[in-house]
């Protein structure tokens, strides 16, 4: 038989995010594919060369759209370390408390992502309520649903409001009390297993070579390989979690690790919400020096964990009021382009979207 | 602690005794940035991904308009010593080739197209860096160089919107008209200068 | 009072006829609005919220549909890459009419925070027409169905005929969009 | 006869009214499940008209021709189903076989309808579609046959009678393997999950239904209630004793198809193969084990 050529995106429900995998079939088993980024090129890199250090604060979140805090996280890091500034104690919780939550809900968002390749819908409606409910927690902290702007350089912009702890812990509680559920609808469901069980492999030798981080690596490679523990920012040294693991990479244990992970992320809250000090949450520059902030020459990478892997700006100061080059390292990068081009052949049609779910890929930040 | 700085101290000393440093910057307890020669790049590369640095993390470059040069930049990672090394090297700018790092990170061959596409680095050795990845039909100098300036492509190839009313100034006969421009007046001589005028 | 005398009914025209039909249609129409979901850009993001459990779209009628030609609206949701554009092209002129356009947040009114950005188009009924926008960076849940309500309102009114308009001013728009894209189909190694 | 015809229509269109509220209804039973309010009851109904009142292009003849062959075909099969015991249109034509001929006129126009548009989403949700019948069939067939062997009919209205005159013995409960057999079948045949591949929005982009849209889909969209409705009431007079009177008739539907409902809502979908291993393997062997045991063995209980 000949082969065909299908798309898998960029209009299509199959496909999270605006790019297009395409893939050349025999019968039902793709041969080759490719995947087709820069749908959502809006020329990030350029445009921050262009603006002076703070206001590139308003455009960084930008970047992730499902996660946007890593973003911020990323680039202040990259900041504070080109400033050499020292920030509160209290700034360092807030942030881990913020970041703990986007992972939630990031991976809540990828959880019930599988709702739609596989056709379980009532778990995708599920997951989405809760995520919802964490962009309300969200609302609170920072005015914002999605892009909150809340983690600056020096800090975060302001203290916690009154009572969100409670209600933090409150949700948090919950969440973990429906953990179960989530499991009995997805992972353990029956006829979910039989779908996603031995589907879209990723062999443990060719992490390395693909470059993959994150869970896809921890779930081929089976070792605790996460930043928060190897190179931990923020004070993620002063928390206890664990980094689940497994040493089979198929889309379930993929998604195994990632309900695990969630568990470990509460886990964190609950930690940090306990141990946060008091004090002041950010060292503001001067009044009327945000315009003129300069920072000193260097190049910093600031890599941190995001729900996909390895998350990370690579910034270059030239001593100016702008950043001179900033580059931004997708996590998703080498597991949507290389992993579609090299590991997606040889699997059905049926499981193209489950690796864009499992394997965590988000369009934006490929195309940045 | 003590652990890291054995590690950047390790790493120091390998990279000093494989290949010649023109620069060394010590960023902090988890990174460190070598500059080295063009031509030592493979070599060091190699040399570093026997050695357990076996993730190519990130693969960029730089225009240095001034010194009329690209700088590119490896950035590798070794999870079981966490170590990032920034291997950076400047090539010429008029005739930018670099060759492939495929054959010691196949990861790299994205990154490649992308910085061919975005600088118009040449990267012979890896099959298709020429052809295009991100952008489409693009008709002019690639975009991340210095040079170009996207306002003023976008104002050529993009009509925006005209407002027959100004919605920003409520009143005109309000004090607020010259303020505003005032101090956009300001943020612009702040925005060229850096300094008070 | 009304008068008692008799008065000879008025026989209708065709034209009165095909509106009364119309109108009909039009009452089914704006409460099955079914959405095509390209999501161009980051206001997609806030789809999955106002189209599950937390806002629940279906209580207007609306879904998701899968593809084009099934659907009544499409949903531009966010900026605009060039290369977005070209697909969105195709995919509008590939629906069934009538057909509506709502495009979602600031960027595809005047080109948001990217207005200056070399990939991004500025404004997107220089290319296709559209009846509603929805401001905001990025909107929220209430705000998009708000926009969805509005899209009713005027489809009730029958002031939702952007399709008409692209019908009427073919040349106009294809000559934007050649002016923007070069070709607007293309030929090279993705579409082979 | 016209008379009769008339009747026919009007069961073929009681039918249509009756499935579509249910699903309606069901739309909303979901939405509860999934913690959200759900839509109208009467949503089918405007989605349907809202297809039939737009534009539609077409893709050649064959395209259209295929779609008006689907709803055809499968009005006549309507046409010939018994509500209850003594009211149908043509007496002593309601075969079981007439069914399982007829309704492939429908299924085979649309088949020929999809592949004319050309789209190779299409072709492999059409493909999807045959395969998935082929695999249902065989158990399902299987279970019938037996319960034909039983009554020693295969009129419908006999096998209902003969439930209803054994002191209302239902063949779901006499036969229960052979029932749990057929409630499988039908899920395969509703096109519920997780036998939903060929639809399956997410991977094929919805199948055979990819390329239409307008007045094909609306049309499409009233033969998918159609079709429901015959192999609904098919496994309710099969199974479940048939009906005396029509509100029985509508209880006995109303919970098969919300049971099934319930049941795909919570399911993933499996793919092709699956499918067709799944319904080779184990409904296969209970089918024949439960023939086995009712004809040869003579228990039933």
């Amino acid at each position: 038989m000949k082969e065909m050529k299908l798309f898998l995106g960029p209009q299509h429900p199959g496909m999270h995010g605006n790019a297009s995998v395409h893939m050349f079939v025999d019968g039902d088993i793709i041969k080759r594919s490719y995947l087709l980024p820069g749908m959502l090129h809006r020329g990030f890199e350029k445009q921050m060369e262009r603006k002076l250090w703070v206001n590139n604060i308003a455009l960084i979140p930008r970047v992730c759209v499902p996660e946007p805090d890593i973003n911020e996280m990323s680039f202040a890091i990259a900041t504070e370390k080109l400033l050499k500034l020292e920030i509160p104690e209290r700034a360092h919780w807030i942030r881990m408390i913020i970041l703990e939550l986007a992972r939630i809900s990031a991976h809540l968002m990828a959880y019930g992502g599988i709702g739609g390749p596989t056709g379980n819908y009532t778990l995708m409606y599920h997951a989405q309520l809760d995520r919802n409910l964490i962009l309300d927690i969200f609302e609170k902290i920072t005015g914002a649903r999605v892009y909150h702007q809340y983690i600056v350089i020096g800090g975060v912009r302001q203290d916690l409001p009154v009572g969100i702890t409670k209600e933090i812990l409150e949700f948090v509680n919950d969440l973990e009390s429906r953990l179960v559920e989530y499991r009995d609808l997805g992972i353990d469901n029956a006829s979910m297993i039989m779908r996603i069980k031995d589907t879209i492999m990723l062999p443990k030798e060719v992490v390395w070579e693909l470059g993959v981080t994150g869970i896809g690596m921890r779930s081929a490679v089976g070792k605790a390989y996460d930043i928060r523990k190897v190179a931990p920012y923020a004070r993620y040294d002063q928390v206890e979690f664990e980094v689940p693991t497994s040493s089979y990479s198929d889309a379930r244990a993929r998604l195994d690790i990632k309900i695990k992970e969630v568990q470990q992320s509460i886990n964190i809250i609950k930690q940090c919400i306990e141990k946060m000090p008091e004090g002041p949450v950010r060292v503001k520059p001067g009044r009327g020096q945000s315009m003129r902030w300069t920072v000193p020459k260097g190049h910093v990478y600031a890599p941190i964990e995001s729900s996909r892997g390895e998350f990370g700006y690579y910034m270059v100061s030239n001593g100016g009021t702008t950043p001179w080059r900033v580059g931004v390292r997708g996590a998703s990068y080498p597991q949507g382009l290389l992993g579609i081009e090299k590991y997606l052949p040889g699997t059905r049609i049926d499981d193209a979207a489950l690796w864009v779910d499992t394997m965590g890929i988000c369009a934006p930040e490929i195309d940045r | 602690m003590m652990n890291s700085m054995n590690n950047i101290k390790e790493v120091e000393d390998l990279v000093n005794k494989t290949v010649k440093v023109l620069k060394t910057e010590n960023i902090d307890k988890n990174q460190i940035a070598f500059e080295i020669e063009k031509l030592e790049v493979h070599r060091l590369l190699t040399v570093l991904k026997n050695t357990g640095w076996i993730q190519l993390s990130y693969l960029s470059a730089i225009d240095w308009p001034d010194e009329n040069k690209f700088e590119v930049v490896y950035i590798v990672f070794n999870w079981e010593k966490p170590v990032y090394i920034q291997v950076r090297t400047k090539i010429d700018r008029g005739n930018p080739v670099m060759e492939s790092i495929l054959p010691i990170f196949p990861g790299a061959k994205y990154y490649e197209r992308e910085a061919h596409e975005f600088f118009g680095i040449a990267f012979p050795g890896n099959p298709d860096y020429e052809k295009q990845l991100i952008l489409e039909n693009w008709d002019d100098i690639p975009p991340l160089r210095k040079d170009f300036d996207p306002s003023a492509y976008s104002a050529r190839k993009f009509p925006s919107r005209e407002y027959p009313q100004d919605f920003s100034v409520k009143d005109p006969n309000n004090k607020t008209l010259e303020k505003t421009e005032e101090r956009k007046k300001r943020a612009k001589a702040l925005r060229v200068g850096g300094k008070k005028q | 009072m009304l008068s008692t005398k008799y008065t000879e009914k008025t026989k209708l025209t065709k034209d009165e006829i095909d509106r009364k039909w119309w109108e009909v249609g039009d009452y089914f129409r704006r409460n099955s609005l079914w959405l095509l979901m390209y999501c161009t850009g980051c206001c997609a993001v806030e789809l999955p919220p106002s189209m599950t459990s937390a806002y629940d779209m279906e209580r207007l009628g609306m879904g998701p549909m899968a593809t084009p030609r099934q659907a009544d609206i499409l949903l531009v949701s966010g900026y605009l890459s060039l290369k977005t554009l070209r697909r969105l092209i195709y995919t509008y002129e590939q629906m069934s009419e009538p057909k509506y356009v709502i495009g979602l947040g600031s960027c595809p009114i005047n080109g948001g925070i990217y207005h200056d950005s070399h990939a991004v188009i500025n404004q997107l009924d220089q290319y296709i027409p559209v009846d509603v926008y929805v401001a905001g960076c990025m909107p929220n849940p209430e705000s998009i169905l708000n926009g969805f309500v509005d899209l009713m309102e005027s489809i009730k009114n029958k002031t939702a005929n952007s399709w008409k308009k692209y019908r009427d001013n073919n040349e106009w728009y294809k000559q934007n969009q050649k002016d923007a894209l070069g070709e607007v189909i293309i030929h090279d190694e993705f579409h082979e | 006869m016209i008379l009769n015809i008339l009747i026919g229509i009007g069961i073929a269109f009681f039918g249509f009214v009756l499935q579509t509220s249910i699903a309606g209804i069901n739309r909303k039973i979901v939405g509860r499940l999934q913690k959200r309010h759900g839509p109208r009851w009467y949503q089918e109904f405007i989605d349907i008209f809202k297809l039939l009142s737009k534009r539609s292009i077409t893709h050649g003849w064959i395209f259209d021709f295929g779609v008006i062959m689907a709803l055809g075909g499968i009005i006549a099969t309507a046409m010939f189903m018994p509500l209850t015991n003594n009211f149908l249109a043509f007496e002593n034509f309601d075969n079981f076989f007439i069914f399982v001929y007829l309704i492939a006129v429908g299924m085979l126009g649309m088949a020929m309808s999809a592949s004319g548009s050309g789209n190779p989403w299409a072709s492999i949700g059409v493909m999807r579609a045959l395969t998935t019948m082929l695999a249902y069939e065989v158990p399902f067939l299987i279970v019938v046959l037996t319960i034909i062997n039983l009554t020693g009919n295969s009129s419908l209205t006999e096998i209902m009678l003969y439930q209803q005159a054994s002191g209302n013995n239902w063949f779901l409960i006499a036969l229960p393997i052979g029932g749990l057999v057929g409630f499988i079948a039908l899920m395969g045949m509703l096109g519920k999950k997780p036998f939903e591949t060929y639809v399956a929005p997410a991977e094929i982009a919805s199948g055979p239904m990819v390329e239409y849209g307008g007045k094909q889909l609306g049309m499409l969209f009233i033969m998918n209630e159609i079709s429901a409705f015959i192999e609904v009431s098919l496994f309710v007079h099969l199974f479940l004793g048939g009906a005396t009177n029509i509100f029985e008739f509508l209880i006995k539907y109303f919970v098969v198809y919300t049971l099934a409902n319930l049941i795909s809502s919570v399911n993933g979908r499996f793919k092709i193969d699956q499918v067709v291993k799944f319904f080779y393997k184990w409904p296969l062997i209970m089918a024949v084990t439960q023939a086995v045991i009712a004809i040869y063995f003579g228990w039933v209980i």
